[in-house]
């Protein structure tokens, strides 16, 4: 954690870049995210478990780029995100200094996006023993079961959009919600409109999610809705094997196809 | 507020059998937005399209609906009888109520009700139909044709005897291709310069042809009917006005050992030099990277010698840029050489060769005058075994595809052999023997029969060389998988054609897609072969994969034949039913972020990145954009925006929408 | 430099001069060669024709523990050995679904860091930078470099030298002063499978190898794997009696090879553990 | 409800027409250029509008008019199943198929077994009264 500090004042004092985006202590026990542009500021710096925040998210609004270079504090999530989003113009490399936390702790600062994608390729990271148990839970129930249980956690869905907040990959300033001619999606949090969302979500989602459930994180009704994505993220890899975030190739799934698809539904 | 009017056909009795013309018409009065509905028997004929034009005028329509046939017969009848009347066409939309309905279901309620359902439909999307015009582009009645072999050649000529210009960009010092490097050609044996070369010369003279050798397309903007190639000619280091092709240069030049590229390696070639002797244009180039005063500064040898001091050190390569409506490609094949095959010693044993350099063995004109000698000494082989599908049909290769062409040389080289060496015994190793084509069959069974060709079903494992002997081990899969060893002088491998080198950049320059192997992808296997993906570039020959020259030269005439098409006309025409990245105020610009998700979605690369700069050039923001001349309008790129930002005219997320919203809103049933 | 070893049944058992070569070569060049703790058989020649998971999960099971042991780069020396861990690593890698199943099955968590090389490999990326000031006796013969089915197939997996006709074992003989010879039979079978069973067929597949590499004037043949070595070194009574003739070209591993050059100790480097009497031509005689 | 492109399955349907075979007369169609055009949210406005069922169909693999939309829309339908699968929508109710230009009598089957088929599941009630939502929303927020 000191080399961080000391890296990011470096950074800093150097001038190579003007912002570094990481996580810093808040109010009580909470972590958030921080944008550091002084060098004495950069002892606020802080990394641990707790830091969940997909910070990818800051990397291509106007209020950090304008800052200048940036430096990013980057847990594996993040630099999935990343890689994400440099297939999809979001980010450029030449741009963006990412400096790799290791689940160790272990300060690691990449030369090119590359080797990000060397590392995270190496380093498959696990999901939560609590989503785990729930998605187990989910593909043994039958399909009823399953409206039952969706039916009920959209139930609580307010439309707050703190889902979509904290998601880099939503990454639209105009969101298909926002659209009303026509009005794909109902704007009311009612039980229609709330389905209709987390569906078209997860869809855009598809072949994209860099698996950091911050959706569900940021949900105040906790309604589990990174799951869905989740859920999709391994029916993908098992129908078409592969996974997002892995590969700077701009191949992204619902863009591209094989001719070799194999499904079984089709008459 | 929309006036909308709607026609209902009884086709006869067509759709009145089964459905209650008078009724979906009277139904449709009740719709809102619509002033006026009629039915009438027959909508398509004259009086029916009077009908309608007079509607249009007296109620004064804003948009029309006619319930009769499928749009994919009779739209167009109706949307002229609208734009005549002053309606724009693209107000028109048609209902289908038979073939959709009254003759696919019997006559009951039901089907009175569909129909009535379909109008419905069709009103609320009219009603969001937007005036269109249709697209219209000027023609550049000038062809380029990129690459000067066979199919390139025919191509020109045809384009040219079509009254049109033509511009043919060869990189080579001179045109002709792989076909004027071969001795005979199959399945007649004639020779091969002897057909090619007035063809060649016919290119020279021909008024409408203008020929750039050693030159290469470097650019391209633009699109069909418009484009703008950028072509950098290559210094020749010659005035060609002045040079006379006397070949004293050539005759004088001290440096004589380069590796002649037209004798496969099999000759050599002087620092200045034309390729062959027949070479169109036949006017020598210098070869910079070998000669003496480009690499030492001294010599000029050919200066002094030449007699109408043509040569020019000093010329630089010149960057031109033309103006064409249409453009052919016809780059070619090259073929796989040297480290591919380390089994077979390729490149290492100087007798393993390959299917080029035997055809110059074997021509009359190349470096043995035409007798088959080895490479190492001289020797005249006894035993020379042909090799087929040296990496082809191999997925351990990579080259899954079958080369075409390979065994109709083979079994024209063993011939050859076989005519010129009356003792020898040429051997051919074969996987299957594929000789589909006019007299081909026959071809090889005479190879085989006639000329008493040993051929043997299997492949080849392992060459190397034993006592002065290449040792070809392979299989006889005919007579159990035996092993065969062969103690072979010679060997010729008919090694894979691959796509010619540097297609796949030429393929992005001009922007066709092409195949895993780099060979250009034809617009459709089947019904578009000769056309690409991009509207006004077209294909001829091998380029698109491996062909034998009639068919390249079919394909370079179908080629031909579509440019003429294209340049029959002034102006091209085309519907405007195409997609749109919207656009709004700064600092937005567009509701589209530039993921660009799209761009590998669109099978026409019509998807550009368009970019808003400040004044003093800072990139604000960079978005897509559709290119209008090469849009098709599929739609694919519309339905995976996930910002809504891309739309498509005439299927609009608004239209189509209504469309779902009108069959299902129970209110207006 | 510590590094990790998987020596496997061969290296460990009948071919011991290897890892004891293998060992030698490395203390002369301050590699310290830690074995993979509690480490298994690979499974080779027998396991993947049986069952599919457990031809997956015992060198999953190697490989996990290597990881847990924090080894980064493992030197394997035998090539089937090397053959089945590259082969398994990479069937793991693209499927996860059968990596967890595996994983399962050993118990063990698999991430799949672990870069596995071969002895040629090993001697390229440790050996090499260090080799070219350390040469006090050129190793200056004729050479057939051998290099067996396994070390260089399949090619999409390996991604190791080209399949026909490599060159990498070449290259480093004659940075140690060896001249090798082009010869046909680099990549032939030398009949490893069937070195008990049926020896005659081992006689005629290894007797054409020895023959040609006689025929061509090499001095030795170098190898990289314990059963190649077995079969041209061991069996070479049969050889000989199946080419009714009498060749005594050594068979010598690579890393005996270098070793010789670099000057360490016959004795070390396990030369007098062969069959076939390791004996050079007087360095005067040596064919250049 | 049927989505159909405009070159294969539309033209099949119109040939369906001119043989005159007789099918169920209980679906509507819409045309697209091509299935690649099919945007997943009309289908989920088609079901929340009260669609029982729905038919997707276009050309066959490699016979697209433009190449590539219909490969586009399989990999789009196959992860959209999915995800409606993993929602727990009856994902059946959802019938892809590809009917070429030639294929009038397969058009016919098409729709009458997709019929028989959606009968038997009945109406869809769970997702009717989900769409409620929608109408009671709007007369609270009136």
């Amino acid at each position: 954690m000191n080399k961080l500090k000391e890296r990011a004042k470096e950074l800093l004092t150097s001038g190579t870049v003007q912002v570094v985006v990481g996580y810093e202590k808040g109010t009580g026990e909470r972590i958030r995210p921080a944008f550091i542009t002084r060098p004495e500021d950069a002892d606020r710096l802080v990394f641990d478990a707790g830091c969940h925040h997909n910070l990818a998210l800051y990397l291509y609004k106007h209020e950090t780029k304008h800052l200048g270079k940036i430096a990013v504090v980057a847990p594996p999530f993040v630099l999935r995100s990343i890689l994400i989003l440099t297939t999809e113009f979001q980010i450029e490399e030449n741009r963006l200094i990412v400096l790799g936390v290791t689940p160790g702790d272990e300060l690691i600062e990449f030369g090119s996006f590359s080797e990000i994608e060397t590392w995270v390729n190496q380093h498959p990271v696990e999901m939560k023993e609590k989503d785990r148990e729930i998605l187990k839970q989910l593909s043994a129930m039958n399909s009823g079961e399953r409206w039952k249980f969706w039916q009920n956690e959209f139930l609580k869905c307010i439309k707050c959009f703190a889902c979509r907040g904290a998601c880099p990959m939503c990454s639209c300033f105009r969101c298909t919600v926002d659209y009303n001619n026509p009005q794909w999606i109902s704007v009311g949090s009612h039980q229609l409109g709330n389905f209709d969302w987390h569906l078209m979500r997860a869809m855009h989602l598809a072949g994209r999610c860099s698996v950091c459930g911050q959706c569900g994180e940021a949900c105040p009704m906790d309604i589990p809705v990174h799951l869905l994505s989740f859920q999709l993220n391994e029916d993908i890899l098992r129908m078409f094997g592969s996974r997002a975030g892995l590969t700077l190739k701009k191949e992204s799934l619902l863009s591209s196809f094989k001719p070799s698809d194999v499904e079984n539904f089709i008459r | 507020m929309a006036r909308i009017g709607v026609f209902v056909c009884h086709c006869g009795e067509n759709i009145s059998a089964t459905v209650d013309c008078d009724r979906v018409a009277e139904n449709a009065a009740g719709l809102p937005g619509v002033v006026h509905s009629v039915d009438y028997k027959y909508m398509c004929s004259d009086p029916g399209q009077t009908l309608i034009r007079e509607a249009i005028r007296e109620h004064r329509l804003t948009g029309v609906v006619v319930a009769a046939c499928s749009p994919r017969m009779h739209e167009p009848t109706f949307r002229r009888a609208c734009a005549e009347a002053g309606l724009n066409p693209f107000l028109c939309e048609m209902a289908n109520v038979r073939e959709h309905c009254s003759w696919v279901h019997e006559k009951t309620e039901s089907t009175t009700q569909k129909a009535k359902d379909v109008v419905r439909m069709l009103v609320e999307k009219v009603k969001r139909n937007e005036a269109l015009q249709p697209i219209k582009v000027p023609v550049t009645k000038k062809a380029v044709v990129i690459g000067g072999g066979v199919a390139g050649i025919q191509a020109a000529l045809d384009i040219a005897n079509g009254g049109h210009k033509v511009l043919l960009v060869e990189r080579e010092p001179s045109i002709g291709g792989h076909m004027s490097q071969l001795s005979e050609t199959f399945p007649t044996l004639d020779c091969s310069q002897c057909i090619l070369t007035p063809r060649m010369v016919e290119v020279a003279q021909h008024p409408n042809i203008t020929l750039w050798s050693y030159s290469e397309v470097i650019g391209l903007d633009g699109f069909v009917g418009n484009f703008t190639v950028k072509i950098r000619k290559k210094a020749k280091s010659i005035d060609e006005h002045l040079c006379t092709g006397c070949g004293l240069c050539t005759q004088k030049c001290p440096v004589r050992k380069i590796p002649s590229e037209f004798e496969q390696g099999l000759g050599t070639r002087s620092a200045i030099y034309t390729p062959f002797p027949q070479a169109v244009p036949n006017k020598p180039v210098i070869d910079k990277l070998n000669c003496t005063y480009y690499l030492k500064g001294r010599c000029k040898l050919c200066e002094k010698v030449c007699p109408t001091q043509a040569i020019r050190f000093d010329q630089p390569d010149e960057l031109v840029e033309v103006q064409a409506g249409a453009i052919v490609l016809a780059t070619g094949y090259d073929i796989k050489r040297a480290d591919f095959f380390p089994e077979y010693g390729y490149g290492k044993y100087k007798d393993v060769i390959d299917g080029l350099q035997f055809e110059r063995l074997a021509s009359a004109s190349g470096p043995t005058g035409g007798m088959i000698r080895r490479p190492s000494d001289g020797q005249i082989p006894k035993k020379i075994v042909f090799v087929a599908c040296a990496g082809s049909r191999d997925p351990a290769k990579g080259i899954e595809y079958c080369s075409k062409f390979c065994c109709m040389y083979t079994a024209k080289h063993a011939m050859l052999y076989k005519h010129k060496v009356h003792d020898g015994t040429p051997y051919v190793f074969y996987m299957d023997i594929r000789a589909g084509g006019k007299d081909y069959d026959e071809f090889t069974r005479r190879a085989i029969e006639v000329d008493r060709t040993q051929y043997i079903r299997g492949r080849v494992s392992r060459i190397y060389e034993k006592d002065g002997k290449l040792i070809v081990v392979g299989a006889d899969t005919l007579l159990g998988a035996q092993k065969v060893e062969i103690e072979a002088d010679m060997v010729v491998l008919a090694t894979a054609s691959v796509a010619s080198q540097g297609s796949e950049e030429l393929a992005q320059i001009v922007h066709v897609s092409y195949d895993r192997y780099k060979f250009f992808s034809e617009a459709h296997p089947k019904l578009k072969p000769v056309e690409t993906n991009t509207a006004g570039i077209f294909l001829a020959g091998a380029c698109q994969a491996p062909k034998d020259i009639p068919e390249s030269v079919s394909a370079a005439s179908g080629a031909a034949a579509k440019v003429l098409g294209l340049f029959a006309n002034d102006e091209l025409t085309r519907e405007p039913l195409i997609a749109a990245v919207n656009r709004m105020s700064p600092p937005q610009y567009s509701t589209c972020i530039g993921c660009f998700l799209c761009q590998p979605v669109c099978p026409y690369n019509a998807i550009e990145r368009e970019e808003f700069k400040t004044r003093d050039g800072r990139l604000i923001k960079a978005v897509a954009r559709i290119n209008p001349g090469l849009c098709q309008g599929c739609g694919t790129c519309v339905a995976l925006c996930r910002s809504k930002s891309i739309d498509l005219f005439g299927y609009s997320n608004k239209q189509i929408y209504t469309e779902v919203a009108a069959l299902l809103d129970e209110a207006l049933v | 430099m510590k590094l990790g070893f998987y020596p496997g049944c061969s290296v460990d058992g009948g071919s011991r001069e290897y890892k004891e070569s293998c060992r030698a070569l490395a203390k002369a060049f301050d590699i310290e060669l830690e074995s993979v703790p509690d480490w298994n058989c690979c499974g080779a020649s027998a396991a993947h024709n049986l069952n599919r998971d457990l031809a997956l999960a015992l060198p999953a099971r190697i490989l996990s523990l290597a990881e847990k042991a924090g080894m980064t780069d493992i030197l394997v020396p035998c090539a089937a050995c090397y053959n089945r861990l590259a082969l398994t690593q990479h069937e793991l890698m693209k499927d996860e679904t059968l990596r967890n199943r595996i994983s399962e099955v050993t118990g063990l968590g698999f991430k799949g860091s672990c870069s596995i090389l071969n002895v040629v490999q090993w001697i390229q990326k440790y050996i090499l930078p260090e080799l070219p000031g350390k040469i006090i006796q050129p190793f200056d013969y004729r050479v057939a470099c051998y290099y067996g089915c396994l070390l260089v197939r399949p090619h999409k997996v390996l991604k190791f030298d080209r399949p026909e006709d490599p060159q990498t074992m070449d290259e480093v003989m004659k940075l140690i002063g060896a001249t090798p010879i082009d010869w046909a039979f680099k990549t032939e079978c030398c009949g490893a499978g069937l070195s008990v069973s049926r020896t005659d067929v081992v006689a005629d597949l290894s007797g054409k190898i020895v023959y040609d590499a006689f025929s061509r004037q090499a001095d030795a043949l170098i190898v990289a794997c314990p059963m190649c070595h077995s079969n041209l070194d061991m069996r070479r009574p049969e050889i000989n009696g199946y080419l009714k003739q009498k060749i005594s070209i050594p068979v010598i591993y690579i890393t005996q090879a270098i070793g010789m050059a670099v000057g360490i100790s016959t004795k070390e480097l396990g030369l007098h553990r062969h069959f076939v009497p390791v004996k050079l031509p007087e360095k005067t005689e040596a064919i250049k | 409800m049927a989505f159909v492109c405009n070159w294969c399955t539309y033209a099949g349907a119109d040939l369906t027409g001119t043989s005159r075979l007789r099918y169920a007369q209980n679906v509507r169609i819409i045309r697209f250029p091509c299935t690649g055009r099919i945007d997943f949210l009309l289908l989920q406005q088609t079901l929340a509008k009260g669609a029982d069922g729905i038919i997707v169909s276009g050309c066959h693999p490699n016979d697209c008019h433009y190449t590539s939309g219909n490969f586009h829309a399989r990999r789009r339908w196959m992860v959209f199943r999915q995800m409606l699968e993993n929602l727990g929508v009856e994902a059946d109710r959802v019938i892809f198929s590809w009917v070429s230009a030639a294929e009038g009598a397969k058009w016919a089957d098409l729709v009458n077994e997709t019929v028989e088929s959606i009968r038997k599941l009945g109406p869809y009630q769970k997702y009717k009264d989900m769409a409620k939502s929608l109408e009671e929303w709007e007369v609270t927020h009136e």
